[in-house]
């Protein structure tokens, strides 16, 4: 889950780590005031929770008050890469010597965290690896252990820093690591992080995103994702993994991996997926009924295929949920389901009794729905 | 032989009491697991199934001293406790079927179990199965049978399909895994496989693979660099998973342009190993592979 | 490094660990208005870092705030054990169902943190230990991984709680851990830790002790140690390991071994040490000179013996702080120095150069500075 | 043999500029120690009588992969970080000369130690010395000889009062051990011993205690319960000690009625060691007990 960059920001002073002096400001009058206070050029920072955000125009200079005024006038309020901009960040605008990146990151194969270090910030990470990976220090820390400061010495070191800059960037990248913790992140970084003319190290940037999985710890930073579109975010607020597609065949089933198969499936015969709907192990009646009602709220679909194999999933919830479901939504579409698995039988009965048409083989069932899809047009 | 599982296998059950672990230990009664005892705080003198229930691990290890092998159904705020407990208590195998399990947890737990050498399946996982003999997971049993199929999977319901399309082939499996969905697992793709190297009972493998991470490129890497000693074909769900967006597992996401499907299918054929389109093509490739 | 129990409880307080409702109070007045407000039955408690308070009259029961005014009259000013009392501690008196023991301490041999707990609370539990030592659960804690939970709930189990005695003890035990670590104890414990009518634990007593080294840490607890005489603080403010004994012999060396081997030395040959004093290894001028200042303050000596075997310590370092203080402080009694090792020559030269005498042997110095101390009565 | 430390031992010395750590490379140098570099963060580049000073120890191991062992002078506060450098830097010992370290840390560093199979001496030590092969420690070199008397001991100036005593008497030493006055310690003294009995160098024993804990009852159970293969004499510290103080060492505090001078004596004793009242009367102790 990501976060905003001024909550960001917050947990990084709180951490005593050095950030340019700044306001987060909700309306252009607020940047005015913050700007003029700051009493020195500024950037103004779009807060949008999307990457990117610079080149479409959500990060601008000011070198005045009235700049600053002029230029929170225009942006907030505006829609950035689709998302509605809500609050700015005004900030002393620094001029760095150098630009750093330091970062934590979870190492999947190594189950590590990765510490990396940069003495090419401000630039793209993901291009930098590509381009120059030997500019890119990187060092898994033992997660029983913790992150030594030595570690955290051996990467300033590393990135050619010295002195000043050396025990600045020791002490930032500690604080960094704590914060990592202590909010089950698993992605912190500062990139920027500025060399000032003094060998000083400040913050420009500061991204933070969370384990979704330990959101419940840090309820405080829960976040709706504004990249999702509204049907998407109500099916995660009925605890529903769903994603929208392009196509127009709806998709539910149990378990990520089936969902993804089954559309995999569904696109091998010529059909379009318009969605993945995964309605997770032990789904209860409850739960497939508001699976297919959000998975019809979606226009145009022209056919709804059910995939389940039943595990912890029972047969017969999943019947009970569908009848209920499909008899409030007077379904105009065709319906494929395809059930085996536990308490196959006993499901089976509940959708015969209700003439719901069932097959045993996904690939059968999946040439079914994208014929029914499209033979009707 | 097989591997992870086996007749001598006997289990405990954390979380026993739980709805998944209550129903899930019935379950595996019903299919011939050992099931020796489970574990609930504050229901020690109660059973399931006849299975008894004990206050602490402690206590149902010291009652059962057989007991080698833990499952676990503890919801994920007290997962990590439930497998520390288990670490701590002489387990040999762990399997964690528990989702939502943060990150930072199983990160902690994996490399303390590492550090200990206990092996530890998911968290997020379906478990482990060898037809026949052990199900300890909350797999459908009847959709397996025993065979010389190994089947290694990140995923649940996908490994039930093809494990079913395999039965229905005639083909029967040694061993399935499930290794678990999450980004950070106890074993992964890589590490099964070579479990399934040393395993005479084992003649070819089933690798099902999903979007995110590199498991699949490392194996492919492993292939590349020290060969396998058996045959190998692949399915890779989400060919048309679009990227930056989770597909339901924790670990099931392109991100930064990495861990495709296309890119996972290409490292995999480049090393030899034939990637199925369809659940169907399985059985199908490994009679092809067995042959070669 | 003791503190107080006002300053244990403070920390239990704020891990949400329950108390019994109380006041810190300075003065009889204060504790009035406190037993007033709490109205009920109070217990004051004298606030002396020293163990047997109890039994020396330092924590009284008062059913009325006069009563407890009158207590407080009688012990706030009054010495207990030695020590003036210059504040009390009024809580409410609660009466247990059961009382339990908890606390954690370091176990030397299994360099572990131990878990101890008992269904014998609000007893000594060195005498318990001695009586009836299976009424003890001890546990070894992994200090590189910490206390989990399930050991603070085998922890209950074992001392035969059950229900919402299990749950509030687990919890319990799982935050004075997190005490213990935070501040560096070496000891943390609540004794009585007691059951409540419904099930639930209050920490009556909450007892702990820092890790002398790691004061720095934590420097709002700094406390000095009250039950040292005014010479040993003077001592330890000057960071020399100084303990006052019975005799009349003043002890100098370096090294703690070899200190206490000095002073059992001199006890072998019929002498009584009037101290322990350690100036550590590396010595300065400065601190050898202080060293001998602070020994000389004792009155009643009648010789003073200074054994250094240089390792660190360069013996012409101390040569020239013995002739330092032994100049300034005129010196009336018999020295004895034995000095050999690091420098060993240059001290020599130094000391003969100033008319004091030293020998090779410690033991031919211990007997002679015996010899010298009690011929000249 | 000896043990520990011989000619093969090649040294790192962390906090090598500081006032202990420069005077100290030095004094080991001279000795004929084989100081191979130095790590003080920030002062790569210098050099302490020759010895080439690095930033970082995996700077120093990298460009001197012969080092093996590291001594530290790193201040309390940093001591922690100084030896988890180390611990991480591959060395097979780890001689920490630091005194007031937190017991946390040493808690915590040991426990790591001790998982990872490398060997801390101290907190709170004089070190370790091979006479005439290797001096990692700050003891004065010229009061040892070579021989066979193996010495264990709490205490730093102590045992260099003994060594004397010995040398002076003819008797040489294989080793003499530092264990460190702090309640934790790498290595305990009955550990030492446990080295000691399996050095062919090593002919007798000598152990100084002190006061505090139960390293030397440990030691006398030990004894009694599996015997030891080479004659052990004792000296204990502290029979006047007062109880409840602490005398110096932290270590060193008689508390609740245990770890008295006269509880220890009595314990090794009774397993039939001889505990001299003097220092003076050790040699004789130990040819008498060699005579046996």
């Amino acid at each position: 889950m990501k976060i905003h960059e001024w909550q960001a920001r917050e947990l990084f002073e709180k951490y005593n780590i050095p950030v340019p002096r700044g306001y987060l400001c909700r309306n252009a009058d607020e940047v005015r005031k913050a700007a003029a206070d700051i009493a020195k050029p500024v950037v103004v920072k779009a807060q949008i929770l999307v990457a990117g955000r610079g080149k479409a125009g959500g990060v601008k200079h000011a070198s005045s008050p009235d700049e600053a005024l002029s230029i929170a006038q225009d942006m907030i309020g505006a829609t950035i890469k689709g998302i509605k901009v809500t609050s700015v960040l005004v900030v002393e605008a620094i001029k760095p010597e150098k630009e750093l990146y330091i970062g934590f990151t979870i190492d999947r194969a190594m189950r590590a965290v990765t510490l990396i270090a940069s003495s090419e910030g401000g630039v793209d990470l993901e291009v930098l690896a590509k381009t120059e990976p030997e500019k890119i220090y990187r060092k898994n820390i033992d997660p029983m252990v913790g992150l030594h400061p030595y570690e955290a010495r051996e990467a300033a070191y590393s990135i050619g820093l010295s002195d000043k800059s050396a025990n600045d960037f020791t002490s930032i990248c500690l604080k960094i690591f704590e914060i990592f913790n202590s909010v089950d992140a698993d992605l912190a970084e500062s990139n920027p992080l500025a060399v000032r003319f003094d060998g000083s190290l400040v913050a420009l940037d500061s991204r933070i995103t969370l384990d979704d999985n330990a959101v419940f710890r840090h309820r405080e930073y829960y976040q709706v994702d504004e990249e999702l579109s509204p049907l998407e975010m109500e099916a995660h607020a009925a605890d529903l993994a769903f994603v929208q597609l392009d196509g127009d065949i709806g998709i539910i089933g149990n378990g990520a991996g089936l969902v993804m198969a089954t559309i995999d499936v569904v696109a091998h015969f010529g059909g379009k997926p318009a969605n993945f709907l995964d309605m997770g192990g032990g789904s209860s009646v409850e739960s497939v009924y508001r699976a297919v009602k959000i998975c019809l709220e979606q226009k145009s679909l022209k056919a709804l295929f059910v995939n389940i194999l039943g595990g912890i999933t029972k047969c017969d919830d999943v019947a009970n949920g569908l009848v209920r479901a499909l008899k409030e939504s007077q379904l105009k579409i065709p319906i494929t389901v395809r059930m085996v698995g536990t308490n196959e039988e006993e499901g089976r009965k509940i959708l015969s009794e209700n003439g719901i048409w069932y097959l045993d083989s996904m690939e059968t069932a999946a040439e079914a729905v994208v014929k029914s899809a499209y033979s009707r047009n | 032989m097989t591997i992870l599982v086996d007749k001598s296998t006997k289990v405990l059950v954390q979380g026993a009491t739980g709805r998944e672990g209550s129903s899930h230990t019935l379950a595996m009664l019903k299919y011939g697991t050992n099931v020796v005892a489970g574990v609930t705080p504050g229901k020690s003198g109660s059973n399931i199934g006849g299975v008894p229930i004990y206050n602490t691990v402690k206590q149902a290890v010291s009652e059962h001293p057989e007991i080698n092998s833990s499952i676990i159904f503890v919801p994920a705020p007290y997962n990590a406790d439930a497998v520390y407990e288990a670490l701590d208590s002489g387990m040999k195998l762990i399997v964690d079927i528990t989702e939502h399990v943060p990150v930072h947890d199983s990160l902690e737990f994996v490399n303390y179990a590492r550090n200990k050498g206990v092996t530890i399946i998911g968290p997020n996982c379906p478990g482990v199965i060898s037809p026949g003999d052990c199900k300890l997971g909350i797999m459908p049993g009847q959709i397996f049978s025993k065979g010389n199929v190994g089947i290694v999977s990140r995923s649940g319901t996908l490994t039930y399909e093809i494990a079913w399309v395999l039965t229905k082939a005639g083909l029967g499996q040694s061993t399935a895994v499930g290794v678990g969905g999450d980004p950070i697992v106890g074993r992964d793709t890589v590490e099964i496989i070579e479990m399934f190297e040393g395993d005479p009972e084992t003649k070819a493998l089933v690798v099902i693979g999903e979007i995110g991470g590199d498991a699949e490129e490392r194996l492919a890497l492993r292939i590349r660099q020290v060969g396998v000693k058996k045959p190998i074909v692949s399915f890779i769900a989400g060919r048309q998973a679009p990227p930056g967006k989770r597909m339901g597992h924790a670990g099931a996401i392109i991100s930064m342009g990495s861990g495709s499907a296309g890119g996972k299918i290409k490292a995999l054929e480049a090393s030899g190993v034939p990637v199925a389109e369809l659940p169907s093509q399985i059985p199908v490739l490994i009679s092809k592979s067995m042959r070669q």
